[in-house]
């Protein structure tokens, strides 16, 4: 099993997971993350005290899924979470070597 | 630490329990008349003329004490007045809009809410004022009144018992609240810039106006006087309708949200739009019963109207999304007491307590349908229905003011003469008619006028990454909630 | 855009100091009496017959101008009061509740004191108000009032210089919150329709005819005139005594929450509580201040009685809690507080500013240890302590207010004659046991006959599910705080 | 559920309607006057002594009926205004500043204004009434008033139309504010223990004596009978310069929070702060033209003003900003505004509306290069600004209503006679600086000494793992909002 | 060294936190996540507009344990976090080739 | 590529990322998060009832590099976020098997 981690822009949460149900892949976790990059920041002013913010707003997806998944999830988030433009983000591969649904103690891509 | 607060707090206790024997001293004496030191020994002396002359004499300095007297209670209540609507704008609509939008708009939309405090603040001392208040013609007041020149603290033809400053700042509220309910219908998308110079150019091009028809002197819809009288006790027409559907206008002018309907954009804080609904309910109360211009009779009347309006508007509102979504909602039932309060704005001053629970029943309903059904067959997107709320309730409380007012409470046309259609004055729903459409016209005509001529020169949008970014980030430079600590 | 700014600002700027000397113009007179003007020049004329005459006319005129007078201040005072002590239920009460429970409670709990907002107002005008004042026998008012029948605007028996209508909608007000408050020993458990029938019941049942027992004409513990007089200035008894023993009564009877005591249940946002705790404060001052239903010296003593049983009551529960943890929270602070202006209710139009010092240090500490120490021992959940805060702080001060209160500040025995223990009168204490005891008595018997009527029909308790997943989700399908965006 | 909603609610709207016509039996008569009743017929009978006699007498007893009647009206004002300058302080200034500071200090900086509500409350009780509104000498009262002693309900020589306990009452508000506001200078890292301590004793040293010398009897700045008369018609000496001058000799003496200024410590929620701002514009309109300690023109006028100077500043700050940085910000706005109403506090009962505006806008572009430049020149660390803001704000606006200040607004010097500069009377604005450096020396001399003192004995400063912590953590045990659920 | 990943009820969470703690985990660390499965979401009214919510709250609870620790947390996790009901949630392992602990360097298992 | 997952006390948030940036590692994401560990926890109070917080705010750190980056990385990190006292945090490292720039299906370290 391959666990996918997906740092996007959050405006393409949505787009994304509807991608991944499409696809079959119904199981992921969403965090809400703040990224640093090559994407370029603003700043803020607080009377009159500059902030520049560096860490911007992102989501991180992961969905672990077995491992003929996998190159068709990773087009999937691609795909689906691309403008184009610099921020977009990463996709992660790392291997699981083991997964249990708590429920009911499935193991493995059963459990997926 | 402990310790020491503990003596700290006996010492405290001590003094207390030590001064109560001291404090026998004070003899409050709330039953004797507070003045009683006044009153001069009434020793008859001298001839009968002697007596009347200096009777008369004290009689007319009386009469200039009693009206003093009448004066400080009616002030009283129109300064508090005055303050509750302004609280309406800042915070009340600021958080009923703020909570509404997502997180990275909500510092956007209260700014535009308190820049109207600001701006139009300046620009009726300036001009509006004089616009809508200032003797002119049937539409529009003339320009003595600039710069409030010749606005003093005497008591004046439209409030004779307060200081004529008084009831101009408390109409200034009103020009405040207006324009800001606007804002409504563009949330998340306008730029700040180009709504302030439409919000300016609209105050002088469509509520002075308006204001003027209906409250001015010789103004055209004007109860009292006018040429059709159309009964606004505190703002259904001016205030409602005009910034309702300007709204609707704006929205379709302005265009939908990107991503709207699909993505979802649920308010990001129900709690904050709660906070905010419970103030515009309070403040309610001096933007209607202030309306009486005193604290008499009718003030309690319009009070109590206000208050059973938005009560029943509520349940109203909130039966209706029971019975079709299966469950009640306080973003409903907030909702549903703002309807209310709207559509019962042009009567409070009016109808009878029942007929004010009749009124926001009512309205509780429509508006409900209106936002809920009506909004979606159109397909405009009103981020935070102005228009459904106060356009539609503004127009529906404008034409149930024709028809459940009743002379017993005011009797504007003459004692005893009937008022609305229930009394038997069927007439005065066409002059209600008549007020609206006025009001829908120029609302209309001038919001488009001054929307193009806006988007011509500054643009009205932001551009996608701008709106995508949030305006709180990209036109403001700062965010409503810090994350990292 | 920034040069644009400028020019704009600029111009402002110009026109306004243009403006100054235009405003040379403004004579605002504030010295010379408003209404100068009207004095008729005094010139004596005709017989003196003629002359007496005409002074016998100005004056019985003048004599129904300086009552016209006198009920605008007053009731400049009572509507201000009306709406402040609306703003308690709607957002003070909200808000300090709201805080108090976990985030996916929040909107239930608002959502409840909104509810009373609503329903308690209609239900008022149908048939309560004329439970609690209409003329009826010792225990309860008649029927002559449904609909407000002849409930208008001149002045009544009960507030001989304010409109009846004002005394209706003040009155209102006490009858939203004291349900709301009980709300707290529920919170994040019970089903809103549940709660809603219930209320209304309890509305009925209980609050109508203890309100009619202590406020109403011919009732049982009127203080002026009842058997057993009671001194409850402003609702010790009517509103914090019932509304905190039906509190602890469903508190034992619904049980406890989900995973109460164990699982962790702080507030999820002690400033939210902290706004709604102020608010309470400020609106509370309509609440005591405005039982005097005038704006006189009365009304100032009870003013000045509530500001100082809050704040002793602060410091109170904080050194006691201090004390006892070793640190001094922001929620102890503003629980003393509410506290304290609980306790001082009944008896601030009695007692002397140090009187109040003393009943609110008392108040704080007593409460404080209520709400830690007793409750723990009992067991039970009282989620919000409506119960250690409302009914122990009420039964106290009513207590209290027989011992502290002054016929020097409210001779309601007449001038001179003693009314509180401290004045020699230690009958008064017995009769204010007598009527916190038939205050209790009421709420427990009429609380549990409703408990089991609604339990029986529709079942008070939500699922485990529906408790589990929020009652904002689940009955009211929505979130007070959107994540996502 | 959803069929008996329906059911249910289709009752109310039946019992509704068919109480309607059951209303027309309320004849609510707004128009006759309230007592008609109680005219006595006028029937001519006795002789003329007689009726002459019976007048006279009836002539005296109505005398004490206006005087009744004016103070009704007065009071009213003055009870709202009390409550309106305690809701500045909470949750007003506490929302305004706990917004700016980092989530985990928010509950430690609301505690701070809490515990001013509180303690100040009682400690004026005590003393410091007595110490500031006492007969004393040209510097502090005397202590005969202690335990408010002979401060009873009877009007007096401070405002003739009110109770003495209502102008004890208001002041009292002031007297929490004022260290409220210092505050803000030493966020996020003072001792909850010794900043108590500190405002204790800084109430008696520090602001009773300022009070006294400005608005107490016999007082050296005394604008009517003072040796050096300054115009300070609400506070701009007594509260602002003190406090913000205060503030600044503390910030500079506790030193910099942990990583000022490299460390980001942006607002938490400017949502809050905003919430904040909005009620302190409203509550300032009690602090004002409640002021006028009466609800007369004089109360207009200074509302008025207040108002203007508020909407010109907030537009003054904005645009400066939005000139400098690019952006106009929310935080902006409501800082120009608080900073308008400073400026304008001392004026308000003297200036015009346009010189209001003046004021307004002078205000709001000077306090934003303090905020904005200056502090960063100095680079001391006044958390939220206090100096900036009131330090500064109330400096200027001091200044500039020795040379706005009309008599033909409020004749203090004498109908006619010349009061500010722009009349021609130049003195005066010497004598605001005298004031105003009075104001500055005592509060430097006052707060430094304290601090020592303080600093000496408890230690002013948190430690360093408590700072990191957070305040409310550490020195609370509670946090502001809870993340788990 | 092994990573366990669960994402669990956060109603669970105190009491897998005490059942690790229990047998000796003492480290963990826990994140806010949104988790979309089988189990099914629910739908929420605004003004009438319905929002249907599939990302429902979770929370992810990592604690990296040494090898021979890896079933007995892994069970105390599942009999912890169990209802039996749609949504308990899964567990991931994954391998952690080193571990520091900042204060001191300590590296390996004795960071743990 | 490796990934290094460090869970930090906030406060060394800001040196951290400067300290990373330093070296030349630009990319990271930032999750809020809540640990628990040998660091004692505190006690609350609300209305006198007794919480003991012993989930304390932590930040957790992600970066992906390339392995010869590995040590210079953690040793920043080190570095930076070390305090001394309990609490400071644990580095985890992981291998991670493929990278994918979203914008523009970079793989591998091309895509860090
Ligand atoms: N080496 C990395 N390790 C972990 N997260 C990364 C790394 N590089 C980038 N990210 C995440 O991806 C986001 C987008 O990266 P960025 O370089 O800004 O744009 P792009 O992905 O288009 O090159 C960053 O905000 C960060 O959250
Ligand atoms: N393949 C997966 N990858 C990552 N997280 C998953 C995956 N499948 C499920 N989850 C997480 O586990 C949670 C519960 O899964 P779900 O299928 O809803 O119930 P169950 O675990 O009982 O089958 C989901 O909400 C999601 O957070
Ligand atoms: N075995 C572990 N697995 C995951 N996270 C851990 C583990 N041990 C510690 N942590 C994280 O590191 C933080 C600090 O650990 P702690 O033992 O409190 O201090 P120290 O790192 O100085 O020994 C914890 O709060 C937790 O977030």
């Amino acid at each position: 099993m391959q666990k996918i981690e997906a740092v996007i822009q959050p405006s393409k949460l949505e787009a994304v997971k509807d991608a991944l149900v499409e696809i079959g892949v119904q199981g992921m976790t969403i965090t809400e993350a703040r990224g640093h990059g090559r994407q370029k920041g603003h700043t803020e002013f607080y009377r009159g005290r500059e902030y520049s913010v560096d860490l911007l707003p992102k989501v991180k997806l992961e969905t672990v899924v077995s491992d003929d998944l996998l190159d068709k999830t990773v087009q999937a988030i691609i795909t689906a979470a691309r403008t184009g433009t610099i921020g977009d983000g990463k996709i992660f591969v790392t291997k699981i070597d083991d997964a249990i649904r708590i429920r009911n103690d499935e193991r493995g891509e059963l459990a997926l | 630490m402990r310790s020491m607060v503990l003596k700290i707090w006996l010492a405290v206790l001590v003094a207390v329990v030590a001064g109560c024997p001291l404090m026998s001293g004070v003899r409050a004496e709330a039953q004797l008349p507070v003045v009683a030191a006044w009153i001069v020994p009434q020793v008859a002396q001298g001839t009968d003329a002697d007596r009347i002359a200096s009777l008369e004499k004290k009689l007319a300095e009386q009469q200039v004490a009693v009206a003093a007297a009448q004066t400080s209670g009616d002030n009283s209540w129109m300064l508090t007045s005055a303050a509750l609507v302004l609280l309406m704008t800042g915070p009340g609509l600021a958080l009923f809009y703020g909570g509404l939008v997502r997180k990275k708009n909500v510092l956007s939309v209260m700014m535009q809410s308190f820049a109207m405090m600001a701006v139009v603040t300046v620009l009726w001392a300036l001009v509006t004022y004089s616009l809508a208040f200032g003797t002119g013609n049937a539409f529009i007041g003339g320009l003595h009144n600039m710069f409030l020149r010749g606005v003093g603290l005497e008591p004046s033809a439209y409030a004779p018992t307060i200081p004529l400053q008084t009831f101009m700042i408390y109409q200034l509220m009103f020009a405040i609240i207006t324009p800001a309910l606007i804002t409504g219908a563009f949330a998340e998308r306008v730029k700040f810039s180009a709504m302030l110079v439409f919000m300016v150019l609209w105050t002088i091009v469509v509520y002075s106006p308006m204001a003027h028809m209906v409250w001015g002197v010789g103004g055209l819809l004007n109860a009292a006087t006018g040429k059709f009288p159309c009964l606004d006790f505190a703002g259904g027409t001016v205030v409602h309708v005009t910034s309702g559907v300007s709204a609707l206008v704006m929205a379709l002018y302005v265009g939908k949200r990107a991503g709207y309907p699909k993505t979802p954009m649920a308010p990001h804080s129900v709690v904050l739009s709660f906070i905010g609904a419970c103030l515009l309910w309070f403040g309610w109360f001096g933007f209607n019963a202030g309306s009486a211009l005193a604290a008499g009779t009718l003030a309690t009347s319009a009070f109590v109207a206000t208050h059973f309006g938005a009560a029943a508007a509520a349940i109203g509102w909130t039966a209706a999304e029971w019975i079709r979504n299966g469950k009640p909602s306080a973003l409903g039932a907030i909702s549903g007491a703002v309807a209310g309060l709207v559509a019962i704005t042009p009567a409070s001053g009016f109808v009878t307590p029942m007929g004010a629970l009749a009124i926001g029943l009512i309205a509780g309903v429509v508006c409900f349908f209106m936002v809920v059904k009506v909004k979606v067959w159109f397909g405009y997107d009103d981020s935070l229905d102005a228009f459904g709320v106060h356009g539609a309730g503004g127009t529906l409380g404008a034409i149930l003011t024709g028809i459940f007012a009743k002379s017993t409470i005011y009797p504007i046309f003459g004692v005893g003469k009937a008022t609305g259609l229930l009394e038997g004055n069927g007439h005065q729903v066409l002059n209600q008619a008549v007020g609206v459409a006025i009001a829908w016209a120029l609302a209309i005509v001038g919001t488009l006028l001054l929307l193009v001529i806006v988007d011509r020169t500054i643009g009205l949008r932001v551009s996608a990454e701008e709106e995508e970014a949030g305006l709180d980030l990209s036109l403001h430079g700062e965010e409503g909630y810090e994350w990292s600590h």
